[in-house]
């Protein structure tokens, strides 16, 4: 079953290093791959468990179920946003004004739904129309006016940040009570529902996976063997179970955490499984190229654009249904810096080209777990800060040294 | 002569800051012909095809496209003609796989609900493009490798693949088997000649002679930036067109040949 | 599908009557000296006083009202008791007192009111009785000097800041109507003295420099760039400039007679009423006795401690800062600041 | 004079368009290269000409003396540190610790000088170094393990921030009192030293470029049009003695202008005639076809991010100078984002390779005007805002639609 | 054989991810030699011409120069040993006009005072990039031209020039004329015999096998990673050259060869 099917049209190249059969191929195999570099998200994946152990060491709290859905709460807002800045790096570009962004739509919402009394879901609908308005703003002025994406979003930056504070006048804060909007990141679901979900996921992956592995043999294409896919599967599956189990033990499978991932996974099929993220790959390995060929390349960023600024928007109303308002400095501080640190440190290059939406999940744990962890630590700010920058340099370090075998044999 | 042309350019100029690429150059090529552009380095072959492929604007002049007049504005403009075209810089996308590059711009979407979405059906492409490669000799350890891993003429033959995707009507090469070898070089020609015994007009530029003589129809030749002379391969002699292509003497031309000939 | 199945998990429950347990003090910001320097240390000390075995879990949200919410949920988890709450946002904290309360932990509103929401106290200074001190000062010392029709410049803190709203509501409840014209008047972004460095001189330049009587500064970081501006400019004397929070580079200038008063906030005793308060609730005592005031945040009468502000100019330096130690003698009086320390008959 | 040299070695290339002799050959010569899009610094400079225009209009104090040496003296901090983002830019990097790094340094320079009573110059040094250490400290990071500078000077960003609370410990803002080092910022010359001053960069321009034409008519090569020489020269000049003419009619020449006048001019100096700052355009070029024609790339990063943090330091040491203070915020907020962006609207290319000096002052100039014009209305916050990012958005087109043409005839 | 060779591998391996390009190859290049590489697209040929210049480092084997054991750790360590290198990529700075291409990493220095701080000495560089141009017939507009507006074949002469730039012992010639008009090409090719005349050991790469045969004293054929065959010019046959390349029997080889010469 391993061995390309003998129906295949072309020779194998006899350059070309296959695994051995068996468990012992694959392990052999797998530390091949490791000495060239080839590791995915497995550094991501280690250096997160390296900080959780740490923190664990410091503090048990840490590993608690309640501290970890503490934890999946406090990252689905700076991880929705960081998943919109991903596809933007997938172009090459980079988006400033995410934050910006985020907060100016809950504002939005927040107007519509508490002063003018408009229902939570065209409150809702504005917010992310809002987000889509700009986002298509940013990317029809970039395109039409060539101006660099980065001038453009710090434009935005600002200008945006003047329209919230106009928005919310001089009243400042605004609390929510709409039970629908708190419920976004208030709901929680019980293990039934939880456990049915993720059944679900479960059956439609593997499903999905063998038909289109029996498509390909009947087709004669070379195979990857069984056992890699049967690995990579135990792995990613097995993460799954243990988040929901976790979740499950303190409040249940919250909302929140629900849509984050939803927004991950649909994000990730439509750039890996579709023309249009076909394209947006296109134009961020080498727009010229993808001119040629026929793309309409400005339309794909003003795509791009207005779906990141969507996502911003909808980070920015989950962060205000977690605090239950909205203020003048919703979107500002460090809600920008830490999105795109999230999109980088998950493995999204800054280049163009490279990158999944995983790497705003993956990100998002790393950056929020350092911050959780130090949180429960206690620590004074200046030390926060100093340890902040700190792990993210060797996270960073870990990730990039582990790539070093890559580059080395890499062209560049 | 233009007046059955497929194509045809008249008294295209092209200006790029202080150099005048191209000075009021006709260009006309007519279907199941074979034109080769010569010319020495910087004579503006590329500028010209990049002209017709639309991906540069012209400042002057006008382009004809089965004898109506046609603006090529962009890229899309002209594969929407069935205008194909394989240039100098390959223009390929790196960080993608050979198969993406082939199929780039006209992926083949999977039937039923995923076609709305534009749901890719990597197996039917994966399969189209091996035996693409397979009939056009290229020796690659797998489709599936990024194209920043190929060496410089598997890059050269994913580019020529490419052009060959769709149905074009017209096709334009440019110095298609600079880092070609032997094998691949052979097929390419070949390819040539199937090509125009479909009918397709196929413009090639090279600067190897001994190619041009055995698969082209016409020989235009520039020099400058302008279209200084046009031979008929049956009755083309090499020395004529070297003297065209460098701008001298046809004495000179042959004195060097014969020495090159030890 | 359930609504915040809370099940106590974060919270040890308060039944625990054993002598020790954590107390939360959770400050908004760290680029203003007085949280660190002496809410944190006199608030720790105390409550190592009132009870040796009690831990204080103290973290700071610089400034981010999203990083606090963690930070609480962070002390809810680590088993805190009793959280001592000064909000970023004094509106949007009301989430955060929700959250405590599904924990069943008391919460002590600091500083700033926790609008809207089941606060169990309130201790502070009233925030907008110091934009009227600032203003009052201000405007007496115009009419000492007769310059009481001028033309002044108001320099409010953060937009974004909810207490900078409160300071610019007290002290324009005073100035409008007192017959001072307002040239401009700025909000300054992050309280950032650079920004209200360009904003003086921006008015100076727009006003003219002999034209302003006085500054309103909202605080001593703000009014220390109004007064580079000023200098730079050449304004000489310099007008009378009001600050706020005893911050030492203002108490040094406020001696030297470049900035007229700043606003004492006394931090000690109110960090050290927080935290007997804290300590009482965390051993289920009522407090009693502390309480002056009733205070409605929008939702009910909180039971409040209220402290008086201050107003400090040069002849009250030693009799309150250095009297308090808020700062020590020899720390106001370091290098060149000694001869105006001698004036002020400081040691 | 103007025709190319008769002795030259190469015949001139048919295609080459030439300017026509006289007057009117130059004007027809700049009409063409408007048309192309080759315009330099043109457009940036027509951008500030209206925003000068519309303050002026609006409150026409904006163009008094007093005024404009305000705006010198509120440019030079963001400017200098613009300065060495300009160095990060032309690698291709960014610089993301730039204002953290001034902070930090100003701290040290006043803990130094005012805590520890040492003496101006050695805490200015100190000061110095500690953003030369840094900034080595992030090159030789990033280059021995493969980060992305992003990431890097992000996790500085953090890092240096912490560390600057840390310096500043519990008193928090240090009023600085030393002559010497408040009078960098209040330091203003006579007219007469002024005008040696500006005597002596326009006897030395003229003189080096005459000398350079000589050799060049020595050796026959073609020699650019004398009267296109002269006529940069006059503009060039007839600025600088403007702006000094405008400073003799306030307070003197700015020590600090001259500072910062100083430093873009040795900048520029350095990357367009010396080897290290060749070097540097081709490693942001390519970074590859310089590695392989045996340039120290890595050598080459570590030094720039080393200048840019000294001058991240200078423009900290100088703004503290200014505000006769240091404080915990200090460099902190809009600091890094101005500096970049003025850097950008400056000219210099996000992509590496493409840049000048003077971007940083133009750029400076730009974002400096408006926020000065905009205070002198006393403008609200919100609207503020709004308007920075309108014009920045506006101005940055401007620019970018007069590239347009050149961007139809090039390459990519 | 390799005893008196001016540089010579043993056993060189090379790995990318699953790829094996290079299969324990053996290599040697004498002074005043020119040896030919040559084999298909993919053969492994750039690779190896990379090793030697120093940008990939080896898997195993060993490299000797002048009989000494060497490690090439970087492409500084090869330019000190006098190895030159024109790349199949180029490898020009597209930002930098065609004086600072044809200079970079060697620039000149004005004399005095501006040594210290490097100050470059543009007119000596301008002046002698035009005469070294000359030489070579390469036609471009102004060596102050930013080289992403030249031609590919302009571009392509650029590279090669600034092989010659500085003092070389070897040269290694990765497809120097591919993309190179005929008299480009002619100069190219006298080049390579002048520098086998002053004593230089030359590689260079081609799939040019008539230029092959004009230029070079031994030809080495490599196919899929490994040597595959050496000849002595005089004695060797195209037939048998291109059998070794494409792995066919002679006996194909040369039916083909005649179908091509019609
Ligand atoms: N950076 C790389 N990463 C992965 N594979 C590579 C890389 N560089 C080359 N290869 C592979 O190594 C093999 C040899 O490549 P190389 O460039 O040496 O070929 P070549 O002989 O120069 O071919 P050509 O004549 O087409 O230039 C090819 O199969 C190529 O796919
Ligand atoms: N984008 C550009 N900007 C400026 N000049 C350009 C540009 N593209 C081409 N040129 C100039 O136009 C002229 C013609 O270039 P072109 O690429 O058409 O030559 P070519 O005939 O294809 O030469 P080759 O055989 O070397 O490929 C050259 O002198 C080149 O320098
Ligand atoms: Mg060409
Ligand atoms: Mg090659």
């Amino acid at each position: 079953m391993s061995a390309p099917s003998t129906q295949q049209a072309m020779a194998v190249d006899p350059r070309l290093i296959q695994d051995a059969p068996g468990l012992k191929g694959a392990w052999q195999g797998f530390l091949r791959r490791l000495s060239q570099g080839e590791l995915g998200s497995l550094p991501v994946i280690i250096g997160l468990c390296v900080i959780w152990l740490i923190f664990y060491i410091a503090n048990d709290r840490f590993l608690s179920a309640v501290n970890l859905t503490n934890l999946m709460l406090q990252i689905t807002a700076m991880g929705t946003i960081s998943a919109g800045i991903v596809l933007v790096l997938l172009l090459g570009d980079i988006d400033l004004s995410a934050g910006a962004v985020s907060g100016l739509s809950a504002a939005v919402m927040a107007l519509l739904n508490v002063k003018m009394g408009y229902g939570a879901v065209p409150s809702l609908l504005a917010g992310l129309a809002t987000g889509a308005a700009i986002g298509a703003f940013h990317g029809l002025w970039m395109t039409r006016f060539r101006v660099p994406p980065f001038v453009v979003t710090l434009a935005g930056l600002l200008g945006w940040q003047g329209a919230q504070l106009f928005v919310l006048g001089n009243t400042g804060t605004v609390n929510l009570n709409d039970s629908f909007i708190i419920g976004l990141a208030g709901t929680f679901f019980e293990p039934a529902i939880a456990w049915l979900v993720v059944a679900l996921i479960v059956v439609v992956h593997v499903a999905t996976v063998f038909v289109e592995r029996r498509r390909r043999e009947a087709a004669g294409l070379p195979l990857v063997p069984l056992r890699s896919t049967v690995v990579r599967m135990v792995f990613t599956h097995g993460a799954l179970v243990a988040a929901v189990a976790v979740f499950t033990q303190d409040r249940g499978l919250p909302l929140a955490a629900l849509i984050f991932g939803g927004v991950v996974l649909l994000l990730e099929l439509l750039i890996r499984h579709t023309r249009f993220g076909r394209h947006t790959f296109a134009v961020g390995g080498n727009a010229e190229a993808a001119r040629r060929a026929g793309i309409r390349v400005d339309r794909i960023r003003v795509t791009i654009f207005t779906l990141a600024s969507t996502m911003a928007a909808a980070g920015g109303i989950l962060a205000a249904s977690r605090l239950l308002a909205v203020n003048q400095s919703s979107g500002s501080g460090d809600v920008l810096l830490n999105a795109i640190a999230a999109a980088v440190i998950g493995g999204t290059s800054l280049f163009g080209g490279r990158g999944s939406a995983w790497s705003a999940l993956l990100g998002a744990l790393v950056i929020g777990s350092i911050s959780n962890g130090m949180d429960l630590l206690a620590l004074s700010s200046s030390v926060k800060f100093m340890v902040t920058g700190a792990v993210l340099l060797v996270a960073a370090s870990i990730d990039a040294l582990s790539r070093r075998g890559r580059q080395a044999a890499g062209r560049a | 002569m233009s007046a059955n042309a497929l194509f045809a350019l008249k008294g295209v100029s092209k200006r790029f800051g202080a150099v005048q690429a191209l000075t009021k150059v006709d260009f006309e090529v007519k279907a199941g012909e074979v034109v080769a552009l010569c010319g020495d380095n910087g004579a503006g072959k590329s500028t010209l095809i990049k002209i017709i492929s639309g991906i540069i604007p012209i400042d002057e002049g006008d382009t004809l496209f089965e004898g109506r007049k046609v603006s090529l504005s962009g890229p899309k403009v002209a594969s929407a003609l069935g205008i194909a075209t394989v240039y100098q810089d390959l223009a390929l996308c790196d960080n993608l796989d050979v198969v993406g590059n082939l199929f780039l711009g006209r992926e083949q979407r999977s039937s039923g609900a995923g076609k709305a979405v534009g749901w890719l059906d990597e197996t039917v492409m994966e399969q189209q493009a091996t035996a693409l490669l397979q009939r056009l000799s290229v020796s690659i350890p797998s489709v599936r490798t990024q194209v920043a891993a190929l060496s410089g003429g598997q890059r050269q033959s994913i580019a020529v693949a490419r052009a060959m995707m769709g149905e074009p009507k017209m096709v334009l090469l440019d110095e298609p088997t600079a880092a070609l070898g032997v094998a691949q070089t052979r097929q390419v020609l070949d390819l040539i000649r199937r090509l125009r015994e479909q009918g397709l007009a196929v413009v090639v530029i090279s600067h190897n002679l001994m190619d041009v003589f055995s698969v082209a129809d016409r020989i235009i030749v520039m020099r400058l930036g302008k279209r200084v002379a046009t031979f008929d391969v049956k009755e083309a002699k090499e020395v004529e067109v070297v003297s065209a292509i460098t701008g001298a003497k046809k004495a000179e031309v042959t004195e060097t040949l014969k020495m090159e000939g030890a | 599908k359930r609504e915040n199945k809370e099940a106590a998990a974060g919270g040890t429950p308060p039944a625990e009557k054993r002598s020790g347990g954590k107390i939360a003090l959770l400050l908004p910001e760290s680029k203003t000296s007085r949280y660190e320097s002496h809410d944190r240390p006199h608030f720790e000390r105390k409550v190592k006083e009132l009870c040796p075995d009690c831990e204080v879990i103290y973290s700071n949200a610089d400034q981010d009202a999203s990083k606090q919410q963690s930070q609480t949920e962070a002390a809810l988890t680590n088993g805190a008791q009793v959280l001592v709450l000064d909000p970023v946002d004094s509106a949007s904290a009301a989430a955060m007192v929700a959250r405590a309360r599904q924990s069943k932990v008391p919460v002590i509103s600091y500083d700033r009111l926790i609008t809207n929401s089941d606060v169990d106290y309130y201790i502070s200074f009233d925030n907008e009785k110091v934009g009227k001190l600032q203003g009052q000062a201000l405007l007496d010392k115009l009419k000492a000097d007769g310059k009481d029709k001028g033309t002044i410049v108001i320099i409010n803190g953060a937009p974004t800041d909810n207490n900078a709203k409160l300071f610019k509501a007290g002290a324009h409840s005073i100035l409008d109507g007192s017959g001072l014209v307002v040239g401009a008047e700025y909000d300054t972004p992050d309280w950032s003295p650079d920004k209200a460095q360009q904003q003086m001189e921006q008015a100076v330049t727009s006003l003219g420099k002999d034209k302003i009587v006085g500054v309103y500064a909202a605080n001593d970081g703000t009014a220390g760039g109004a007064i580079a501006a000023m200098k730079a400019a050449g304004v000489n004397p310099l007008p009378p400039v009001t600050g706020q929070d005893a911050e030492l580079a203002g108490i040094q200038r406020v001696l030297v007679g470049e900035q007229y008063m700043t606003v004492y906030k006394a931090i000690k005793p109110e960090a050290e009423a927080a935290a007997e308060l804290a300590v009482a609730l965390l051993r289920g005592q009522v407090p009693e006795g502390k309480v002056n005031a009733k205070v409605n945040n929008g939702q009910k009468d909180v039971p409040s401690i209220l402290l008086p502000p201050v107003s400090v100019t040069k002849e009250n330096v030693k009799s309150t800062i250095v009297a308090d130690g808020f700062w020590k003698a020899e720390e106001i009086c370091s290098g060149s600041y000694k001869d105006a320390c001698a004036s002020a008959q400081i040691q």
